[in-house]
């Protein structure tokens, strides 16, 4: 590992080809990655009998791209990590879209499963990203924070003396 | 006073309450505040944004806590705890 | 969740398209995952200045597919999974040659990552697969199973009453 | 006697070294055997396949321990720890 790698990141409102992700990890890294883990989070519905119709992705220009990259390179002092991409996506989704992906290539698996858990983790809690719902009903809503959210990502600080 | 001033940056569901998605702020004598003295002259300003324990601060896109020093030029966003992802 | 889902598993000598495999994870639960996880491993250098030219892969036919469903039934009945495909290549494989897949979808974040880290795990240690390097050298060598693995792999087995 | 055996298989470094990837194994009377008895068997026709400890045994394509009991008509699979994935 001649030096820490960067994560390439992008914040945008048109959608992303989750499969040219993976490849372009993949090609970065040919050879010395032996293993890829890859996340999408999805629109889905809201809540059971409330269906979402579409969703709103606000966010803070700047601070979203700064802070993403503040997390991959946290985890890129934790994990042995090869390449890193972030994507999340603004604006207006519809059900079933992509909102964001999180990959990460490393040397075995456990490294890649950690930090792309960590990123997620922490990009749900630090990014500055807010969705608003807009269900069949016609009901707009701020979707509230989540205390499991906030739970997830403090157990990597407890974790941390162990996870170098 | 001249140039004593923050900007101050409303986010989703604060943009809305407040009616506005920035502005200029001046500083009583151009000195620092901090982010809870800041949050209680909001509040006067815009009553909806109570109770605003919940609220998250950001000075110059850092998160930072309520306790922060906040400085003429800074960048400050008040926003909701964040729903990415 | 009306029902357990099962996963399409498949053993094949031919190469696998891993955006391909997202896709159908994707659509085959439009609207109610939230969250897809999936997991390449790849042909790397089997050590530094150990330069590994090509990789055999051996295998138990019927005993691997029925161990990989065996696995994919044991997270489903840990994890809240509504999708599931894993795909294990055999033969001759190249350096950077993808090796296996592993994609998980599930309506929660957590979810996906554990289910999809435990199916690795546990293919690692129970799949009748073995893997015969061949180095740039041209000497041939089996694989030696890791202790980490195992120990990777016991750790669900005591991480299961909170996991559920 | 007639029909009292088992089918073993061998997998990867364990082919090479029984020089087969299969053959029939007789029971003696027809009783059923410990995988440990078989083992001891095995590495008196294949010296090559000492120390039997590490090696793994399946039964009709499930992993078992040495202690399991093998009867007439079973598939026995014998391979070093796997390494897939």
């Amino acid at each position: 590992m001649p030096e820490l790698p960067t994560c390439v990141i992008a914040v945008q409102t048109h959608d992303f080809d989750y499969g040219a992700l993976y490849d372009e990890l993949r090609r970065s890294c040919a050879g010395q990655a032996g293993a890829i883990v890859c996340f999408a989070g999805l629109v889905r519905d809201f809540a059971p009998g409330q269906d979402t119709d579409s969703l709103y992705l606000e966010h803070y220009p700047g601070m979203c791209e700064r802070e993403l990259q503040a997390i991959a390179d946290e985890a890129f002092q934790r994990w042995a990590v090869q390449a890193c991409r972030i994507v999340h996506r603004v604006g207006e989704l519809a059900r079933g879209d992509q909102i964001v992906f999180a990959g990460v290539a490393s040397a075995h698996r456990g490294d890649a499963f950690q930090a792309a858990q960590f990123i997620m983790d922490a990009l749900k809690t630090r990014a500055p990203f807010w969705k608003r719902e807009t269900l069949r009903s016609g009901e707009r809503l701020w979707v509230e924070a989540r205390d499991s959210d906030q739970v997830q990502a403090q157990q990597w600080d407890t974790a941390r003396p162990s996870a170098g | 006073m001249n140039g004593a001033t923050i900007d101050i940056l409303y986010f989703a569901r604060v943009a809305e309450l407040t009616g506005t998605r920035s502005e200029s702020w001046s500083l009583a004598d151009g000195n620092p505040i901090t982010g809870t003295q800041l949050l209680s002259q909001l509040q006067q300003r815009y009553p909806g944004l109570a109770p605003t324990d919940r609220l998250k601060l950001a000075v110059n896109q850092y998160h930072v806590r309520h306790d922060q020093a906040i400085k003429a030029g800074d960048e400050v966003a008040l926003f909701d705890p964040v729903t990415g992802g």
